[in-house]
């Protein structure tokens, strides 16, 4: 490290260690900062899917005229540290029905797409050091932002799916069905609803469309509204929360993961609300403006004030997600559970037409009004 | 880039087979999902991200989907201790070496070049249209720069447009067919 | 008319607003959990927690003993010279596992000398340390004072 | 039909490739069966299309126990057949013995047991609303429900001194009289009662998704509900007007004004709707029988030990669940000789083998949760 510190001071001494110094800087542009990022990243995601789980439980209970968790630490904010514990100290079981090597691979499958969709989100303008560069707020700033989330969400599924294959029993079977149905059923909407915002914006990368509701002047909400109504619908379909948590559906066939215990378990339920909060923060860039402060000219800003303007537009991006994991849990709070034949009519014969329409319709509007 | 490109073809290679060889119907459909996601790293290696994502979405999320619940529903160990149809076996074998063999001559005897196919067949055509298939090019050149998806909505809605509508008209017409014969089931 | 009602309010839902209205005018109100061990619960009088029993005023009557459904008292009276001076019990067994809460025990008790008290945590940690006899059986200091008004059920000062 | 027979020559993987039924075990553990209650399932993907109960996890024998007791120390354990309707069960056994031995309970004591056993119905009736909500998936109904039982468990607390299992009479009348404070505390309930019961049905009764789930589910027509001889809200759900605090009003039950709340369809949200409009008419009772409380002793001439003479007799009420009645023999000693229920919850389950066939697996959970089974009662 100091060698190459110091290789760093004395650039162009020599050729030789120009040359250093130059794949010094090669690797901590391909290799450095991108990692450093994703671990910052990552840690910043758990913590947040963590105690989104101790948000979730402590509003419910508000809503319930109850106090919800507030044994363990103050307000109850060492739960999921207490709940990771006791994951992870459970015995895991492998039923005997099991094919253990599925069953073993299947919260992998679930977990790991869960928190892939992160990388292209683009959390706030860059940030400028004193020397002069530029950081940016994503990890990876690639074209198709947000269709790679769609592509690797989509690959959730085979974890509930194999998981409840694999488990050797018949509720879990009966909950990838269902889950898999689901998903099949509600993954188009969601894209249909996600293309006409990318009509809308003109890009698929997710910087670009918070830049482009910054240049219209109003959030993609406003002519979008049909599209963020089959969005919100979808997204709690696909993230398989209330009212179409079919797939646990804990009263009746208990859910895909039934024969798991421990942290193969936890791995479900990380991942669950993982898909929460990244479909909460994707619904937050692309219909509520992301990182753009309401009212405030964020380009004057941040020529002004750069590093306060991106530190603001983190805040400004957290209170819009936390805006959709409100509205998830309220809605959690407060609606019963449809039925496995009746979800699957609402998304093929009512959202699937709408998102349909809703395409062309914003295609028109982009055609004549936003040119 | 070699290496990942052999290490990637391996895995690929090895899911087919394993696609092909296994008993166990659950697990040629769990390697052709493996295969399905390393042919979308490798397209991603090729710079056809979008194609990538493509592949992911359709071929891994949705169609694999369906597969894995039609085999999960269907008797698998049962499935496993039928023999099915070993009389094909051996025609289908020598056939697929001959396909594999003719694929492998034409590969070799092909020269690859940079210049695409509209370049060729405009230099074909005459001289007149080459002056406008080079203009053409040189948008090309500059779409290259700004964003895969632009090239592949410009190579599917300008250059290639009816073959793509007609194959469109082709899965409307199986999806109305698959329509057909499951309600005759029912 | 009633098919576009019906319409609009098919689109526009104001029955699940209004539930989540509903949920939202809860999210504002008190709450009603009790912290329970940091805050105890005030109990009424009647609560008929653990079986608490005075011996020094119990006169072996084993009337206790004849009404408990399940058996799980048990008076063994002093000797018959003994008796004449001092009633109370020679031995006194309480099982208070099998107890119902029934009250039945209190009900035809001549001296009140038996009682359930507000006592409500009845956890133990063996089955064993829910059998009494005379000398471990549970006894209230507060409620000592008091005689038992059979018919009002309410305390009387002695 | 040709196609058909060419492929069965021709395949041979039509074995292995046909559609089947399967068999699945619901319960005995069972987060929707409300206990330790097994349904065997045949299904067609997720459509039911049979259905056989299995019961008897929870037999304790209640019904010899009583042969073992003496009348009065048999009062405590018919509290533990519906452990959620407590009180009613205790009314009923107590009815019959007083009918046994001829007893008059005074009129002071009938109008408290009126009340606390309208007080219990509506316990019932709120801890059924939670669980059926929740087995639908409505969260949030567990609790609001559970909020206002509490106070009534409370009030009970206060005036019987248990709040699940009371051993609410002794037989010939009331234990206890009211204590201090209690009836207003009861009247601040009653009051705010009906609103509460308006949010439960803001969040129910209009609502779109419970609407779908229950019209049209688990339905059994009037006379298929008869023929299975189901009784209380299960029966008045699908049309049926018998209501036994009407048809015979035992208790002084005739004193009262009040309704008794009919459905239509017999499907589940019929049941629903009869069950909710029932908690109003309680409340109604309650607030009549607060209000004409009469003055005068609490209980009945009885001896302090209790032999009825030797005969037999029926008494039966309107618990939470339905027609609860007890059959006693006595052969003129101190025990009883024979104690027969009718439990109302096993006699409704029966009408679930009509009420789901077709239906699909979520809808069963509906089904069993609109009959308001407790397994206490069905198995004894």
């Amino acid at each position: 490290m100091s060698r190459l510190a110091r290789s760093a001071g004395n650039r162009g001494s020599t050729p030789r260690e120009a040359k250093r110094a130059m794949t010094y800087e090669v690797l901590l542009n391909t290799v450095g900062w991108p990692l450093a990022k994703i671990v910052v990243l990552l840690a910043a995601v758990l913590t947040v899917v963590a105690y989104i789980g101790w948000f979730e439980r402590r509003l419910l209970g508000l809503f319930q005229s109850r106090l919800g968790p507030n044994r363990v630490g103050p307000l109850g904010l060492l739960q999921p540290v207490a709940d990771g514990l006791k994951l992870f100290l459970k015995e895991d079981i492998v039923p005997l029905n099991a094919r253990p090597f599925l069953f073993k691979l299947a919260p992998v499958f679930a977990f790991f797409p869960a928190f892939l969709g992160f990388a292209v989100v683009s959390w706030a303008l860059p940030w400028a050091t004193p020397s002069g560069r530029h950081h940016g707020f994503v990890v990876a700033d690639v074209d198709l932002g947000i269709l790679l989330v769609l592509a690797v969400s989509s690959l959730g599924i085979f974890g509930i799916i194999l998981g409840g294959w694999s488990s050797g029993s018949k509720y879990p079977l009966m909950g990838s069905l269902r889950s898999a149905s689901q998903m099949l059923a509600y993954e188009i909407p969601l894209t249909l609803s996600v293309i006409a915002v990318i009509l809308l914006g003109g890009s698929f990368r997710l910087s670009d469309i918070v830049a482009a509701q910054q240049k219209l002047g109003a959030y993609f909400i406003l002519p979008g509204l049909l599209a963020f109504g089959v969005y919100l619908i979808s997204a709690v379909a696909e993230t398989n929360r209330v009212p179409f948590d079919l797939p646990e559906g804990e009263s009746e066939i208990i859910g895909f993961h039934t024969e798991y215990s421990g942290m193969r378990f936890g791995f479900f339920f990380v991942a669950e609300y993982a898909n929460m909060v990244l479909i909460s923060v994707i619904a937050a860039s692309l219909f509520l403006g992301g990182y753009d402060l309401p009212g405030v000219d964020d380009a004057a800003l941040y020529a002004a004030h750069p590093n306060l303007a991106s530190a603001l537009g983190v805040f400004a991006f957290a209170a819009k997600s936390a805006l959709f994991a409100y509205f998830y849990v309220w809605i959690r709070a407060t609606f019963p559970r449809y039925r496995y034949d009746q979800l699957l009519r609402i998304g093929w014969v009512v959202l699937l037409p709408i998102a349909l329409a809703n395409v062309a319709l914003v295609a028109l509007l982009k055609l004549w009004l936003l040119r | 880039m070699a290496f990942l490109w052999i290490l990637l073809a391996a895995f690929i290679a090895a899911c087919a087979l394993g696609v092909v060889l296994s008993r166990s119907p659950i697990t040629s459909a769990v390697s052709l999902l493996a295969g399905f996601l390393g042919v979308g790293i490798l397209y991603l290696c090729l710079r056809a991200e979008f194609v990538a994502a493509a592949q992911v979405l359709v071929y891994a999320g949705g169609i694999m989907v369906l597969y894995l619940i039609g085999v999960m529903f269907t008797d698998s160990e049962a499935l496993r201790l039928t023999r099915q149809a070993h009389f094909q076996a051996w025609p289908a074998f020598f056939l697929v070496l001959a396909l594999f063999l003719w694929m492998g001559h034409r590969l070799y005897r092909s020269e690859f070049t940079a210049e695409p196919p509209v370049l060729r067949v405009a230099v074909a055509a005459g001289a007149d249209q080459e002056a406008s298939a080079k203009t053409a090019l040189a948008e090309r050149a500059g779409l290259a720069k700004e964003s895969n998806p632009r090239q592949v909505s410009v190579a599917l809605f300008r250059d290639f447009l009816y073959p793509f509508e007609a194959a469109s008209v082709l899965l409307t017409v199986a999806v109305l067919g698959g329509v057909f014969l499951a309600k005759k089931e029912v | 008319m009633n098919a576009i009602g019906r319409f609009l309010q098919m689109v526009t839902f104001p029955e699940l607003l209004k539930g989540m209205a509903i949920t939202t005018k809860y999210l504002a109100k008190p709450k009603v959990t009790e912290s329970y061990p940091d805050a105890r619960p005030v109990l009424p009088y009647r609560t008929k927690g653990r079986l608490h029993v005075e011996i020094e005023t119990c006169i072996s009557c084993r009337m206790c003993e004849k009404a408990c459904p399940e058996g799980c008292i048990r008076v063994y009276p002093p000797p018959k010279e003994v008796f004449k001076t001092d009633k109370r019990p020679a031995e006194f067994y309480l099982n208070q596992e099998h107890c119902l809460h029934c009250g039945l025990c209190v009900d035809p008790c001549p001296t009140g000398s038996i009682h359930h008290s507000q006592e409500f945590e009845l956890a133990v940690v063996h089955y064993d340390d829910l059998l009494f006899d005379k000398e471990t059986l549970p006894y209230d200091l507060d409620q000592k004072r008091f005689r038992w008004n059979l018919l009002e059920n309410v305390p009387v000062k002695k | 039909m040709a196609v058909e027979t060419r492929a069965e020559k021709t395949s041979p993987l039509r074995e292995v490739l046909e559609t089947r039924q399967y068999e699945l075990n619901m319960g005995p553990q069972h987060p929707a069966t409300h206990g330790v209650y097994r349904a065997v399932l045949q299904l067609d993907g997720e459509r039911v299309l049979a259905m056989e109960s299995v019961l008897g996890y929870l037999h304790r024998g209640i019904e010899k126990w009583a042969e073992y007791r003496t009348w009065t120390q048999a009062t405590p354990i018919f509290d533990r057949l519906d452990y959620v309707g407590a009180v009613l069960n205790g009314h009923g056994y107590v009815g019959a013995v007083e009918k046994l031995l001829g007893v008059e309970v005074p009129r002071r004591a009938q109008y408290i047991r009126v009340v606390l056993g309208e007080l219990q119905r509506i316990a019932n009736h709120l801890l059924w609303l939670g669980t059926h909500a929740l087995d639908v998936g409505a969260m949030s109904m567990l609790f609001y429900p559970m909020r206002e039982r509490e106070v009534i468990l409370d009030l009970f607390e206060a005036m019987l001194g248990q709040r699940l299992l009371p051993n609410a009479y002794p037989i010939g009348g009331v234990r206890f009289d009211f204590p201090k404070g209690w009836e207003p505390v009861c009247r601040r309930f009653l009051a705010a009662f009906p609103g509460r019961v308006d949010d439960y049905e803001g969040l129910l009764t209009g609502n779109r998704i419970w609407r779908q789930r229950t019209i049209g589910v688990g339905v059994i027509s009037a006379k298929d509900a008869i023929a299975l001889s189901l009784s209380g809200p299960t029966l008045r759900g699908s049309g049926v007007n018998f209501d036994v605090r009407k048809a015979i009003p035992y208790s002084s039950y005739g004193d009262f004004e009040f309704e008794v709340p009919l459905g239509k369809n017999g499907d589940v949200f019929d049941r629903y709707l009869c069950r909710v409009r029932e908690m109003r008419q309680s409340a109604r009772i309650i607030q009549q029988a607060l209000d004409g409380m009469p003055e005068g002793e609490l209980r009945g001439k009885v001896g302090k030990i209790i032999r009825p003479p030797v005969g037999e007799a029926y008494y039966t009420v309107e618990a939470a669940k339905g027609q609860l009645g007890y059959y006693i023999v006595s052969d003129g000693g101190e025990k009883p000789w024979r104690v027969h229920v009718k439990s109302p919850s096993f006699v409704n389950l029966q009408g679930i083998e009509t009420m789901s066939r077709g239906n699909l697996i979520a809808d069963v959970v509906a089904i069993i949760g609109s009959l308001d089974i407790v397994l206490g009662e069905v198995d004894r």
